[in-house]
């Protein structure tokens, strides 16, 4: 009913919030992608949109901002990350009259028993099948040589990068012919989200001890590493960085306009909480439902355009990724036998 | 009452350099504001949530405030409040007692270890004359990464690396009977220990004779040891306390404000305790407004943000400017004090005059 | 007439005192005018304002005969004046040449100091007016006496016509100050000018020519020192007759309180500050010990108090060994403590009065009980030391110490530690920096002391002090006793050259 | 191991140089007698200007190293005006110096962001390219020290390094260093020579404003690439170096030097095997830890400016 009434008659009023996770909106990861959604949706679909940023990452202050929003009329919250689980449990519950969006991470009382309500949608992203997406482009891309992994702090969307890259590239070696090596000192998570300096020192030590390319899921460590690569590169050597969860083409340029990005793991989401929000103005809210976004509706995966990828792995990247959709191939969400 | 009309002047002070920067971004200043304390004390369930943003304040402010009072600076809250948090977590992950029994032994476990961690520069500042800022600066970092790797190391939470387990309701600070009260808000017990913290300290500080040879031993170490008093033991002494009451903090954050603790992160609180302390004029009781006055403007600036386009961080800019106003307020204090001095300073040339 | 100062009519105040009240004070080249006056009577301020450190509110200043504003010290120094600080202003860790030069700082290749050229000018000043200091020598490394010589040296380098000497004698031994003389009178030969503030009559009597009086701030008047006497001179000063007399009786010694035996202690630098050093005080008498700043008095006084540890010998109170008590435990045997530094040791200045009333026993009954302070006891307690030693201040006992008087400061203290009661008072400086009454007044008391029976150890720099005030006065030098000496069978001179280190056989 | 330690070597190199020019800075006003624990606040200001500085003019310049001189100017520039707030508290209005310091840190972390929020509308500030590390020819061929001092090494080094003689050089060779000393110790003395205490406290504040901007936006330009509100506590770091090398230029290279380089073993830790063995929790608190029995070290020996922390009261007698 509420849904009803807000949908005919004043859609563009939709007043979208979200509440950002640690880290900060200009992120240029889970918090950027999500809030890049939103404003996409502001432009296309005239709805009104604001962020808040907690003051901390406890479960409290992200009721507050929940509640700030709520109270100001934004009805329509996104919360980006499993940090968001508890709050997001709860406010489901307080603000019955409110939608939420909970990417990365399904609604629990603590218990890790999902209980996803009617006004709340749980969003899921198959970072491994996109991780292994571009451990199979770095291996095919490079044939040959060492990889390496530098994650920021060991959560559950960093493992499954982290997982899903080591079994591409193993795919590549096994079935594509490539040798692309990858030692277990070689796969680290180097501890926060913001250590440019240590992103940096770590890249450089790997490149040093023979690694031609690295899969960054680390925010500003990860940032420190590819300022690394870019250095390096001017210097006359080879050497790549795979970004996550956005495309960072961009970041990885050089002045001759060139980049030091290979390529990107991607979580689509700024597409994903695009179409969230369209769907609520469609009046089409997958309310009650938990979304795992993948291969199949072209949640995660590389980015269009990969200028650093030749035609000949685009295509065979595609193959991959067609037998990844049909279900040929399967790419496992856990570490079992993995590094880390 | 002297003190207390500079901390009013520096809050105004900081208010209307707040309200010139909301005017400079174009927004209306009396708008903002009054959305920033409707966002704090609009209902029952925002006014328990300030409350509750304000306690760990109150003893990170009680904390630097009685360590000021006694001579030192110890800016070491943030990881005394770490240390402190980390043992009554890791007591209430542990230990399975009656929960009032739990609780106690909790908190206790948090005043120890803030205590412990402030116990090396009191140390160190008593035997060596190693100057607490650098030291507990140094002890920051150290707290910082030992719950880094003790969390994950030992109260690993089932799914993340990132946060130590969950804590039991029964080592939890939240009571249902506040909860209600409040309106579902995550006010808790740490409130309470918060007043009878400003009362005991209070009491400390003004009633008995320890306070009466640490505030000696702070203003003036060496007349303090002419008459006889213990000095390095006091400053060792009021180290722990101090440090015990940033441990609180810990207890207050993270067993009550929080139920898990996550690594990688300082506690800003920590260092905001200087800034009450500061506002507070040192005295607990005005570390307790100080505290909430901070807690007003922590809690309410997320409505504010979200009802206009003025961004949070004009919270941490005003009081920043009210710090400034503050610290530099010295000229009041001084320009009231000389004229009040010297007037005596007159009265006593005059009846010396009389005399001869 | 020449003059190469004239200072017409100078007012000064601070808030809420007149410093300086319409005073007139002339200096003829090439002599030595003395000016004199009790403490606080403004000589420091008159000086400052002709040194550029304070303006003046009226009245003229000339030198040479033409009008001159000075701002700052900087004009003084290129008008030729030149001053020597009550306490020196020299840094400790900076070498004498690098002392002197700053603020004048010759300089080679345009920016570098030239510190060897600086060296090298001061060891030519230091040989032509026999001053003998060492350029290299580091401040912190050198005596007292040394260190004037090196704020003279400032003045002399910077070229002065003019010297202010700002107290120079108080610190210095009895030969220290004839080689000042000495040197003031090589400085006259050249055709400088020097003006000398000391409360020692005798020294005004010695060098200078003329001699300005001031009081309260105002102008007594300057007179011919060869046609005037010191009590005359005395009479001026503080506008009464004054006798250099303490009126006290024969005392009578009993038991003794307080036992000292070869007792070594090392002083702030770790060396040996007190050697060996023995010493006994009775019951009844007052024990002056005599000696230069700086020969091992503050570390007496610290070993017997606790304040600092011995490294051998033994101490006793009443024939107990306290040698290993703390502060407190020697408090309670019966050991009251006036201290040197009153605002460092003696006060908790930003404490009330009543406070510091009780900065020994406040953990006594009927002060605090459990634990818990009673402050009405406290009040009490002070009130009482407060109406019987005269403290004045502006709230009584509530009064934060800061905001009282040096002297109701140490009146203050001195009450305090009386109230004790103690067997043995320790009165370190007790007057110093004080009026002529209130001298008097603490003189009295301490002397009371005495008479009831109980033992007093006196440190004062001031040799007059010392002999007029002690039954007993043991002398100090380097940290040895030189000896100990009756009060009434000695004098001045014989005291003064075992301060100087000349021992006597004959002890007492 | 050699090996590992001339790897190792430039990275700990480029995290030590922005320590290093801000504890000079810190010297400077620690020698003239204000104490300064808003270098913190101070860097964060510098690494602002320089960013956002430099943000701009890349847009119009694009690839100019003189871009990057520019945003360093910029900062040292910033970071002296700012500091001035420092100044006056402290000198003109006598209030303690800590207090005040620590609100210049709150100051500048707030408004920085604020500021970074509202004119570029985004809290992070990324300037597209910094310095490009190089060898230094001919000397980088030289065994063991090529590799060591001239492999990758930026221009920004050789310039603080000059700096840090200059410095040297200024403190205990010339007037002004003289009097600065003299400020620090005993100003009421400085004073009777003649010399404007507050002038000289004044340069001192200001240079350790200026440094510790430059040294904020060396960050930005070196290893950082963006500006995000914070610099990591160096500030205090830096505090730290300068009493670790007891307030003399070269005890605070080889103080800043030992923590560049503790900080980047226990950076890239994991990644050596040979180091991966020692507990990350050791490598992390090392620095700190050594400290803090250096600070008891050298607490005996002190070489703390005497009046380092004092308001200046010129009539204290
Ligand atoms: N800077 C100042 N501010 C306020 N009052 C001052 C200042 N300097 C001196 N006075 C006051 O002015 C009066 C004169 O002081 P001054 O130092 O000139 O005395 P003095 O004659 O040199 O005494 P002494 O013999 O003790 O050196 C005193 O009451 C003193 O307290
Ligand atoms: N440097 C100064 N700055 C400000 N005020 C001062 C200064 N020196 C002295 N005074 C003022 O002058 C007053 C008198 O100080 P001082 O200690 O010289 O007293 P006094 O006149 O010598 O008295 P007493 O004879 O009791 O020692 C003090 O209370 C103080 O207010
Ligand atoms: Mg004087
Ligand atoms: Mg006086």
């Amino acid at each position: 009913d509420e849904k009803g009434k807000d949908g005919d008659t004043k859609k563009a009023d939709l007043k979208v919030g979200m509440v950002t996770d640690a880290g900060t909106i200009d992120d240029k990861s889970f918090n950027q992608g999500t809030w890049e959604g939103i404003k996409l949706a502001e432009d296309e679909l005239g709805i009104q949109t604001k962020y808040l940023k907690p003051a901390g990452t406890t479960e409290a202050e992200y009721l507050k901002e929940i509640g700030n929003l709520y109270d100001a009329g934004y009805k329509f919250i996104v919360t980006p990350g499993f940090k968001f689980e508890t709050a997001v449990f709860k406010a489901q519950d307080k603000y019955e009259d409110a939608k939420f969006v909970i990417l990365d991470g399904n609604p629990h009382s603590g218990d890790f028993n999902p209980v996803v309500k009617e006004n709340t949608v749980a969003v899921f992203y198959a970072e491994h099948q996109s991780g292994f997406l571009a451990g199979v482009a770095t291996a095919i891309e490079l044939k040959e040589g060492e990889a390496g992994f530098i994650g920021g702090m060991e959560i559950p969307a960093v493992q499954k990068f982290n997982w899903g890259f080591q079994q591409g590239v193993a795919y590549a070696n096994e079935n594509l012919g490539t040798k692309i090596n990858l030692k277990q000192e070689n796969v680290l998570y180097q501890g926060t989200f913001d250590d440019k300096a240590a992103g940096g020192q770590i890249a450089a030590q790997m490149f040093d001890r023979g690694v031609n390319v690295i899969f960054t899921a680390a925010g500003g460590v990860g940032v420190g590493a590819i300022d690394e690569a870019k250095k390096r590169v001017q210097d006359g050597e080879e050497v790549w960085i795979v970004g996550v969860d956005v495309d960072q083409y961009e970041d990885g340029k050089l002045p001759d306009g060139k980049s030091v990005i290979l390529t990107s793991a991607m979580k689509k989401l700024a597409h994903s909480t695009f179409e969230i929000i369209q769907q609520e103005l469609d009046g089409e809210f997958p309310g009650g439902k938990t979304l795992t976004l993948d291969v199949k509706n072209d949640g995660v995966g590389l980015p269009e355009k990969n200028p650093n990828l030749s035609e000949d792995t685009i295509s065979k990247v595609n193959e991959v990724y067609e037998k990844l959709k049909a279900g040929e191939i399967e790419v496992k969400a856990e570490q079992g036998s993995l590094f880390k | 009452m002297r003190t207390t009309i500079v901390s009013l002047i520096a809050v105004l002070l900081g208010l209307i350099a707040g309200g010139l920067l909301m005017l400079f971004i174009g927004s209306n200043p009396i708008e903002g504001y009054s959305y920033l304390f409707q966002g704090a004390l609009k209902n029952p369930e925002r006014v328990g949530n300030m409350l509750a943003t304000a306690t760990p304040l109150v003893f990170t402010g009680l904390s630097v405030a009685f360590a000021f009072r006694t001579g030192l600076f110890n800016i070491g809250a943030p990881g005394q409040m770490l240390i402190g948090g980390l043992c009554a977590t890791a007591i209430g992950l542990s230990f399975d007692m009656s929960r009032p029994m739990l609780l106690v032994v909790m908190v206790l476990a948090g005043f120890i270890g803030g205590a412990l961690w402030a116990f090396i520069p009191g140390l160190l500042k008593a035997k060596f004359n190693v100057h607490e800022v650098v030291s507990t600066i140094m002890m920051n970092w150290i707290g910082y990464w030992t719950v880094y790797y003790v969390v994950p190391g030992y109260f690993k939470g089932e799914f993340l690396e990132t946060e130590s387990k969950q804590l039991p309701e029964a080592a939890s600070l939240r009571v249902p009977f506040l909860s209600d009260m409040f309106q579902g808000s995550y006010i808790n017990l740490g409130l309470f220990i918060a007043v009878v913290a400003v009362i005991v300290i209070g009491f400390i500080i003004n009633k008995t004779t320890l306070g009466f040879e640490l505030k000696a031993v702070g203003f003036n170490r060496d007349a303090a040891e002419y008459s006889g008093m213990r000095v390095n033991r006091n400053i060792i002494l009021s180290m722990l306390i101090s440090g015990g009451l940033a441990g609180l903090a810990g207890v207050a954050m993270y067993t009550g404000n929080a139920s898990t603790m996550q690594i990688g992160i300082m506690p800003s609180q920590g260092f905001d305790g200087i800034a009450v302390a500061l506002l507070g004029a040192n005295a607990p009781i005005g570390v307790f407004f100080a505290a909430v006055f901070f807690g007003i403007l922590y809690s309410g600036t997320g409505f504010m943000n979200a009802m206009t386009e003025i961004p949070p961080e004009i919270a941490n800019t005003i009081i920043a400017i009210i710090i400034y106003f503050a610290a530099t307020s010295v000229l009041i204090h001084r320009l009231i004090g000389k004229f009040s001095k010297k007037r005596s300073n007159s009265n006593d040339i005059a009846a010396k005059k009389g005399e001869i | 007439m020449e003059y190469v100062i004239e200072m017409l009519n100078i007012r000064k105040e601070f808030p809420g005192i007149v410093a300086n009240d319409d005073i007139t004070l002339t200096l003829k080249k090439g002599e030595i005018h003395a000016l004199l006056g009790e403490n606080g009577a403004g000589k420091s301020t008159l000086m400052g304002v002709l040194f550029g450190m304070y303006q003046p509110e009226k009245g003229k200043i000339k030198v040479n005969g033409e009008e001159v504003r000075i701002t700052n010290p900087n004009v003084a120094n290129r008008l030729g004046i030149g001053m020597v600080h009550q306490h020196f202003k020299l840094v400790d860790n900076f070498t004498v040449t690098e002392n002197i030069v700053l603020g004048s700082e010759p300089r080679k290749f345009g920016i570098a100091l030239d510190i060897d050229r600086a060296a090298k000018r001061i060891e030519e000043l230091s040989n032509h007016y026999g001053l003998n200091v060492d350029p290299h020598a580091k401040i912190e490394d050198i005596s007292v006496g040394m260190q004037q010589r090196v704020e003279i040296m400032k003045m002399l380098y910077r070229e002065a016509d003019v010297l202010i000497l700002d107290e120079p004698t108080a610190v210095l031994t009895p030969s220290e100050i004839e080689e000042l003389m000495k040197i003031m009178r090589n400085l006259l030969k050249e055709g400088k000018s020097i003006i000398i503030i000391t409360h020692k009559l005798k020294e005004i009597k010695a060098v200078a020519d003329r001699c300005t009086v001031i009081r309260r701030g105002k102008s007594i008047g300057t007179v011919n020192v060869s046609e005037t006497s010191e009590a005359s001179l005395a009479e001026m000063m503080v506008g009464r007759h004054v006798s250099f007399n303490v009126n006290k009786k024969e005392s009578i010694p009993g038991k003794v309180v307080l036992n000292i035996e070869n007792v070594s202690v090392k002083n702030n630098r770790k060396v040996l500050g007190l050697k060996n050093f023995s010493l006994d005080v009775k019951t009844g008498e007052i024990v002056g010990i005599a000696g230069v700043e700086g020969n091992g008095q503050s570390e007496l006084v610290e070993a017997i108090t606790g304040l600092r540890k011995l490294e051998n010998g033994q101490i006793f109170i009443n024939g107990e060994d306290i040698t290993h008590l703390p502060i407190r435990k020697r408090i309670e045997k019966g050991i009251a403590h006036i201290p040197e530094d009153r605002q460092k040791r003696g006060l908790v200045l930003d404490y009330t009065l009543q406070s510091n009333m009780v900065l020994e026993v406040y953990n006594k009954q009927p002060f605090s009980k459990f634990g818990l302070l009673n402050y009405n006891k406290i009040k009490d307690y002070a009130k009482k030391i407060i109406e019987s030693f005269d403290v004045r201040s502006g709230e009584g006992t509530s009064s934060i110490a800061r905001t009282l008087s040096g002297g109701n400061q140490q009146k203050a203290i001195i009450g305090r530690e009386l109230e004790l009661n103690p067997d043995l008072l320790i009165a370190v400086q007790p007057t110093r920096g004080l009026d002529v009454g209130s001298i008097e007044y603490i003189h009295k008391r301490l002397i009371e002391h005495r008479d009831k029976g109980k033992a007093v150890l006196l440190v004062s720099l001031e040799l007059d002090e010392v002999l007029q005030l002690s039954d007993r006065i043991a002398i100090v030098n380097n940290g040895e006793l030189i000896g100990v000496v009756n009060a009434s069978e000695t004098n001045e001179n014989e005291v003064g050259l075992m301060m100087a280190g000349v021992s006597k056989e004959r002890s007492v | 191991m050699w090996t590992i330690i001339e790897q190792i070597f430039p990275y700990a190199i480029v995290f030590t140089i922005p320590l290093l020019i801000t504890a000079l800075g810190g010297l400077f006003s620690e020698r003239s007698g204000v104490v300064n624990i808003g270098l913190d606040g101070l860097m964060i200001i510098g690494s602002f200007a320089g960013a956002l500085t430099i943000h701009y003019l890349q847009d119009i310049w694009s690839n100019h190293s003189l871009v990057l001189w520019v945003g360093l100017l910029v900062a040292a520039l910033a970071g002296l005006l700012f500091s001035l707030l420092h100044a006056f508290a402290s000198i003109n209005l006598s209030a303690d110096q800590i207090i005040s310091g620590t609100a210049i840190n709150m100051i500048a972390g707030a408004l920085t962001i604020f500021l970074a929020r509202n004119i570029t509308g985004s809290g992070n500030i990324r300037i597209t390219s910094g310095f490009v590390s190089d060898n230094v020819p001919f000397l980088s061929k030289i065994p063991i020290i090529g590799d060591l001092f001239f492999s990758k090494t930026y221009w920004t080094t050789w310039v603080i390094l000059l700096i840090l003689i200059i410095s040297a050089f200024v403190l205990y060779k010339t007037k002004f260093g003289l009097r600065l000393r003299a400020c620090g110790e005993y100003p009421q003395a400085a004073e009777a020579a003649g010399v404007n205490v507050r002038r000289v406290r004044y340069i001192g504040v200001m240079l350790s404003g200026a440094f510790s901007g430059l040294g904020g936006a060396l960050i930005i330009v070196t290893y950082a690439g963006e500006f995000t509100g914070t610099v990591s506590g160096l500030g205090f770091l830096a505090l730290a170096s300068l009493i670790f090398g007891q307030w003399k230029p070269f005890g605070i290279l080889g103080a800043t030097l030992f923590f560049g380089f503790a900080t980047t073993v226990a950076n890239v830790s994991q990644v050596i095997p040979e180091l991966a063995v020692i507990p990350p929790i050791i490598l992390k608190i090392f620095p700190y830890v050594v400290t803090l029995l250096a600070l008891v070290v050298f607490s005996k020996s002190s070489q703390a400016p005497k009046a380092a922390g004092e308001p200046f009261d010129s009539g204290k007698r």
